[in-house]
């Protein structure tokens, strides 16, 4: 399996973003649909694994034509994409919203249209937007992160917890720290130090320098992002400290393999799928080519995919591992 | 050459071909004449549009879309004109138009809408846009701060009091006879692009044709010859800073209505935009002269390469390069126009 | 110096054209230079002089025409190439950089260095030697030209072309912005380059600067070459005016004024001081008076002007106009009050220089022309006009830029702008600087013309002559003081002279 | 004021008060003198951090952090300083970092490096950075692009180009070599600060002490009368692009180090926090002043509040809007400090 997601609701193909030939009814070649696809810029890693992997995904299957906007975190651009997009008549639309409620409208206006939207990461406003929604499971990453702590530290009250956070006006960093505060309140645990960073290596690095001095002694530190997390590392090293351990988020290979090690800091990683476009692109081929999803009881392909959120840890790292993304 | 400075570095060039213009004729009069060479690119961009994506690029309906597309920017970017002309830079622009959106979207500001009429939404949109814009220009007149600092500090500052408005949330706007009207079209067109086309109609007049363009102008060019001849060269710009803020208020209202919502993430990185359309436009960057038509050129450029790339099947990043590209020879190519018309 | 007229010209310049777009500035201009001797360039305003200096200097390439230096025919591709050969040049337009030192100024191009790094001591020592021998060891090599005053700024350019090595320095209208006493010194430096065999071409309005200083004359017109080589002993001052302006000038001050009338001072200005600048002056202008402020460069008298302007703040005394109190420090308010003021340096304080010359002459009025906040385009073009067909503005097309004006012309402009304002109160800060002889006859007229009409007039002039000509009264400023107060009947040139010497000393 | 027309709009004030100013000492070599709002702006940050956070803050760690995160933004600002200095501007110079990073990081070069030497590493850095530098350089020079676009094109070019170069992939730096010597220390100071320590005094004597900055001064206050001085103004434009791009690619390396990693995200808006820290430094972003000394400072001043900022656990939103009111603060009050020191 790919990443997180095969106790989901996934297709058997499109989890095994790593082998090269898809398998499966579903994967053999029908008429042939153009998809569009409009993403915010590559400008942090898990953003660019993303875009790479639709790309990638789209190219396996040689029904699909895949229409790539260039990546943009201006949400009018954005809008007109999607617009130009149904103004093309593709045959569907796959968005991850840099603003899922600022994108709502122009996509409810593309399934008005009748073309089937899938919409990935960012949640729109209201449901009719997207005839499928593929969605991470932000506040539950939190809340793993959090249990995973609370194992560890249960019994220390007085535990120092430091969060490296992603972008703090972004929903989905909002939602992570609310899961993850909630699961260390039920073992009365809190977060003492919290800084933000910006998904980016720098911003890690930054970030993670100056908390370290802030905070001389810590128990745990939760990184929401394992890219930022390479320089959040380089911090750690570089301050010579080790009395805590770090759990990471969205689950790199890099970080993967740091906990593999089993020298490093890094315990565990909670796994946020970066494939989460690739599956959106699958899901939006079945949608154009009006084919049903053949795992499930169900004929039709769902209307809400949650990928699941899992801790990686030294025990099943190396079932992760093989298949993670290479942030 | 003491009036380009800030292209100073770039001056052999302009030396060797602009300054020994010989027709004295004012160059922003020439409108499209001016312009030429940007004309020459946007058509250009047309062409290669429908030879790679067929008739359809040049259909009314994508036509449209870019339009739309290019009514908020194209808004900001007329406010930032002015404020280019008379010699400063407005940084803040992009996070004004966040904060008004913000402002404007609240549950307050919607409730009272709602219960008086929407134009309170459109007027709290366009105040804090105008005294985000007056505070720019108090500190720039009087607080001799100069006016990338000024507006910088204001950049950072709004975009962190729209976070704590929005407490960060997403605002939807609900307030239905607001969106049916911004929505809405008239006559076949999108209001949002009539408000595009009035702005601009506006500004142009207003640079062109009154005493307040022509202040502007003086003010950019030479300061201190303009306030020896009398022109409150304070107070002046303190009211072109306030037309900036009120076009971002503007954009914000338009922005609001395009995505019926408002947060502080709106606008992030507008001001760069939004420089370089105007800069692309023939706006002296050091002051001194302003095109309104060539901003709204500059900005038609931008919108639709944007539209071009969405058409075609490149990679994003491969995109981003051959953007590059293109930005370099349209200037080039405007160059090369704009002195073959002297010579 | 220059009898040797059978040996190889140092300079031969034929048959050279040099159009612009939409003006053709040279053509077909021929011009030799002997070593050794002083040769002058005379023209009116726009006939060339810079213009084909700037090809000397290998700043405009020329469209034909043939140079040879010392016999041999060469191209002059480059500034550096003219500096290589020789040539170094004082440009017109004050060509120094604000934001370096004196020393860095002088050297810029090529910087007294050991393997690039500034040898800043062994600069300032030879900036100090340069600068002593103009006669101005009291400017430190240190301090930042943009401080300096226009002066101050053509004494740098000047040890600039003195410190390369060089056979042939250009001079263009070195004396502009020079008074009686610095010109002399000038001289004195020419005179020394000349008697070492250095070849100079000066240019200037002023006939008898010509008369004290030059050898041979070459009289440019309209682009081409009038007259060469005429003897400057041999060729009567009259005959070289008609040649330039091909008609005859009578250069008068047009007599004393019609006299204020009894009535109040239209400006008064009382213990007027701006703190370390000037002190203590008091004045008053009546309607139809004309009173000038004589004294050396650097006086003060600039800072004078832009004081009671409002352009600076006075740190004490008043200034009134009709008896109404000006808010200090706020122009805006002088120009209510009907003040005018040309600025002494037009291209810093007074021009718009890529905004056409219509625009430039309507900068303080535009607004009056306007209805409504609306522009009336055409009536300032008509007004403009015909204040540039009063001061014979060459060439008459209003629409072109300032910048494409030769520097005559673009002072021209910035009078025009105070004609057409019409103000009671008119301060002039040098206002025949760099103006042709013709022109500047039209200028002496249309002052009387104003003091005719009832306007006020404050006129600074490094001119004694012009002062005592064209003033009912005059004030010596030395240093920042006013060192004597009377009519102009009562002094004369050689007594303001004696006067600013003993109060720049004191 | 002719030396001041790209901050035109604000000319009343500096004319009141610069124009009359006694001390005729040119402002860029004033140093510290000149900087002295700078300074106490800096040293009334310390005071707050101490009272703040006690006296941990001004403790030998928290400096080396401090000077550590300032490395790498200070290198960058100190080429930008140059390209300010003469007049243009480089909107380049955090994707170039970007691209060195990602260049010098590639599994061939870190091959390369591992074979022969980690100086292969760094050379490649400095060469990518270099290379971009000059491309901007003569675009300005040459093509007579103004400098803001043909950095804009470049900024957007290179970041694209890093993408395809690494695959949107953070690339780790694993020549061990090479992590040794940036990331250790000498003399109880990191490598990453000496570098620092290094340019900037090299930048300072550069722009202060030799021709070449003379040069570069003159380029940026009068090109015209650089050019009739028989400078090589067009050549020279180019070096000064070449030094900013070399800069960044010293960023690079040094980003390298700090993050043990290569990617094209590296240096995101980089360039507006260093032209930030020049403008606030006191260069004239309308060229013909520099002060690699203040531009030292103002970086200083930022890494400062930063550090500041996450010791006190404060809110992003809380921590824009502060930040925004610092940095206006922080202007007033240098204003204050210099044209009191004048009058
Ligand atoms: N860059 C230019 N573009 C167009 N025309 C120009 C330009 N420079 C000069 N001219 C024109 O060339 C002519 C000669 O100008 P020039 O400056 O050589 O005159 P001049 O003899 O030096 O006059 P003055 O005594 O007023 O300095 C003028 O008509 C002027 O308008
Ligand atoms: N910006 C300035 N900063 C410092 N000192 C200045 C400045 N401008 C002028 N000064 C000084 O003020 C004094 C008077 O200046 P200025 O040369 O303008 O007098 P002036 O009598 O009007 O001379 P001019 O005949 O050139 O008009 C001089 O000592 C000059 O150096
Ligand atoms: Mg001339
Ligand atoms: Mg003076």
């Amino acid at each position: 399996g790919c990443t997180s997601n095969e106790p989901q609701t996934e297709d058997d193909g499109g989890d095994d973003a790593a082998q090269a030939a898809p398998a499966g009814a579903n994967d053999e070649p029908g008429e042939t649909v153009t998809i569009g696809f409009s993403a915010p810029a590559a400008d942090h890693g898990w953003m660019g694994a993303i875009t790479t992997a639709a790309q990638e995904e789209a190219d396996r299957f040689e029904d699909i034509d895949l229409q790539v906007a260039e990546g943009t975190n201006d949400v009018n651009v954005q809008i007109s994409q999607v617009e130009q997009f149904i103004n093309d008549g593709v045959d569907a639309i796959v968005v991850l919203p840099f603003d899922g409620a600022a994108l709502t409208e122009v996509a409810t206006q593309a399934m008005q249209e009748g073309i089937p939207v899938v919409n990935v990461d960012r949640e729109f406003s209201t449901p009719e937007a997207a005839r499928v929604t593929v969605l991470g499971d932000n506040y539950g990453m939190g809340r793993s992160a959090g249990e995973y702590i609370c194992e560890r530290l249960g019994d220390q009250g007085d535990a120092v917890i430091a969060e490296i956070a992603g972008i703090d006006s972004l929903p989905l960093t909002q939602d992570r720290s609310q899961g993850f505060s909630d699961a260390l309140a039920e073992c009365d645990l809190e977060v003492s130090n919290r800084v933000d960073a910006d998904f980016t290596v720098q911003g890690g690095e930054e970030a993670a320098s100056n908390l370290l001095q802030a905070a001389p002694e810590i128990d745990a530190i939760w990184n929401h992002d394992d890219d930022q997390g390479v320089g959040v590392l380089s911090a750690i090293e570089n301050a010579g400290r080790d009395e805590f351990f770090l759990v990471g988020g969205a689950g790199s290979a890099n970080m993967m393999r740091e906990i593999e090690s089993g020298d490093s800091v890094v315990e565990a990683t909670v796994i946020y799928p970066a494939t989460q476009a690739a599956d959106g692109i699958r899901l939006a081929r079945l949608l154009a080519q009006e084919k049903a999803m053949s795992d499930l009881v169900e004929v039709e392909v769902p209307r809400m995919v949650q990928l699941y959120a899992p801790v990686v840890t030294a025990d099943n790292v190396d079932q992760y591992l093989p298949t993670a993304f290479e942030s | 050459m003491s009036e380009s400075p800030s292209t100073a570095a770039e001056a052999p060039a302009t030396t060797g071909q602009q300054t020994v213009s010989g027709s004295g004729e004012p160059k922003f009069r020439l409108g499209l004449g001016h312009s030429l060479g940007l004309v020459l690119a946007l058509v250009a961009l047309l062409v290669v549009g429908v030879t790679t994506s067929g008739e359809r690029f040049v259909g009314l309906d994508n036509i449209m879309v870019i339009l739309r597309q290019a009514a908020v920017i194209g808004v900001v970017s007329i406010g930032v004109t002015f404020v280019i002309t008379a010699g400063g830079i407005d940084l803040s622009v992009g996070s004004v138009l966040g904060l008004s959106t913000v402002w404007a979207s609240t549950v307050a500001t919607q409730t009272m809408a709602e219960d008086v009429h929407w134009i309170v939404l459109v007027a709290c949109a366009l105040a804090v846009g105008t005294v985000c814009g007056l505070v720019n220009g108090f500190l720039v007149a009087y607080g001799g701060v100069v006016s990338f600092i000024a507006t910088l500090a204001m950049l950072v500052a709004a975009r962190g009091l729209a976070e704590i408005i929005s407490d960060r949330q997403t605002q939807i706007v609900s307030v239905q006879g607001f969106l049916d009207v911004f929505r809405g079209n008239l006559l076949g067109v999108p209001v949002l692009v009539w408000v595009f086309v009035i702005v601009a109609v506006a500004g142009w007049f207003l640079l062109a044709r009154t005493t307040f363009g022509r202040r502007t102008i003086a003010v950019g060019g030479n300061p201190e010859a303009a306030r020896l001849a009398g022109i409150k060269v304070r107070r002046h710009t303190v009211w072109v800073f306030g037309i900036s803020g009120l076009c971002a208020g503007i954009g914000a209202v338009l922005m609001l209505a395009r995505t019926t919502a408002g947060t502080s993430t709106h606008g992030y990185l507008l001001e760069l935009d939004a420089i370089a359309a105007v800069v692309i436009g023939g706006t002296l960057l050091a002051g001194g002269r302003g095109s309104i038509v060539g901003t709204v050129l500059g900005v038609l450029i931008f919108a639709v390469l944007q539209n071009l790339f969405t058409q075609n099947n490149l990679d994003s990043s491969v995109q981003a390069v051959t953007r590059g590209a293109i930005i370099v020879l349209a200037v080039i190519l405007q160059r090369r126009f704009s002195s073959a018309r002297r010579t | 110096m220059a009898d040797d007229a059978t040996a190889t010209p140092l300079l031969r310049m034929t048959g050279i054209v040099k159009t612009f777009p939409g003006a053709r500035a040279l053509d077909g201009v021929d011009l030799e230079i002997r070593p050794g001797e002083v040769h002058c360039l005379l023209g009116q305003n726009g006939a060339g002089k810079s213009t084909l200096i700037k090809v000397l200097a290998g700043a405009h390439q020329p469209d034909e025409g043939e140079i040879r230096w010392e016999g041999e025919p060469v191209t002059i591709g480059s500034t550096m190439a003219a500096l290589d050969l020789g040539i170094a040049t004082m440009y017109q337009e004050l060509d120094v950089v604000d934001g370096l030192s004196v020393a860095e100024n002088i050297f810029l191009g090529h910087e007294l260095a050991a393997g690039g790094v500034l040898r800043r001591r062994v600069s300032h020592s030879r900036a100090r030697e340069l600068l002593a021998q103009l006669g101005h060891s009291e400017i430190r090599p240190g301090r930042e030209v943009g401080t300096l005053s226009a002066a101050g700024k053509q004494v740098v350019s000047m040890a600039r072309a003195l410190s390369r090595d060089t056979r042939l320095i250009v001079m263009d209208e070195p004396s502009a912005v020079l008074d009686p006493e610095e010109v002399e010194n000038l001289f004195r430096v020419v005179r020394t380059l000349s008697a070492q065999g250095v070849a100079v071409v000066y240019i200037s309005h002023r006939m008898d600067e010509i008369r004290q200083i030059g050898d041979r004359i070459t009289v440019l017109k309209d682009g081409r070459t009038v007259a060469t080589g005429l003897d400057v002993a041999e060729t009567p001052t009259p005959e070289l005016i008609s040649l330039m302006t091909g008609r005859d000038v009578a250069t008068d001050f047009g007599g004393a004024s019609s006299g204020p009338g009894t009535e109040e001072p239209a400006l008064e200005v009382t213990d007027l001081a701006v703190e370390g600048v000037f002190d203590g002056v008091s004045l008053t202008v009546r309607p139809g008076e004309v009173v000038g402020l004589a004294g050396l460069v650097g006086a003060g008298r600039s800072e004078i002007l832009e004081t009671i302007y409002g352009a600076r703040r006075a740190t004490s005394g008043t200034v009134r106009v009709h008896g109404r109190t000006l808010r200090r420090g706020s122009v805006s308010d002088a120009v209510d009050a009907g003040i005018g003021f040309a600025p002494e340096e037009r291209k810093s304080q007074g021009l718009l220089l890529d905004e056409p010359v219509y625009r430039n002459i309507t900068l303080s009025t535009f607004a009056r022309f306007a209805r409504g906040g609306l522009l009336a385009e055409s009536a300032e073009r008509r007004a403009a006009r015909e204040q540039a067909e009063a001061l014979d503005l060459q060439p008459p097309d209003v629409g072109r830029a300032v910048r494409t004006l030769s520097g005559g012309n673009q002072q021209k402009a910035m009078l025009a702008r105070w004609l057409v304002h019409g103000c009671d109160v008119l301060l002039l800060d040098e206002p025949t600087r760099g103006v042709d002889v013709g022109a500047r006859a039209e200028i002496y007229r249309l002052i009387r013309r104003l003091t005719e009409s009832g306007t006020a007039l404050l006129l600074v002039s490094s001119e004694i002559d012009e002062v005592l000509g064209l003033a009912d009264r005059v004030l010596v400023i030395a240093d920042g003081h006013v060192v004597h107060t009377g009519t102009t009947a009562d002094i004369d040139e050689h007594r303001v002279l004696d006067l600013v010497m003993e109060g720049a000393r004191a």
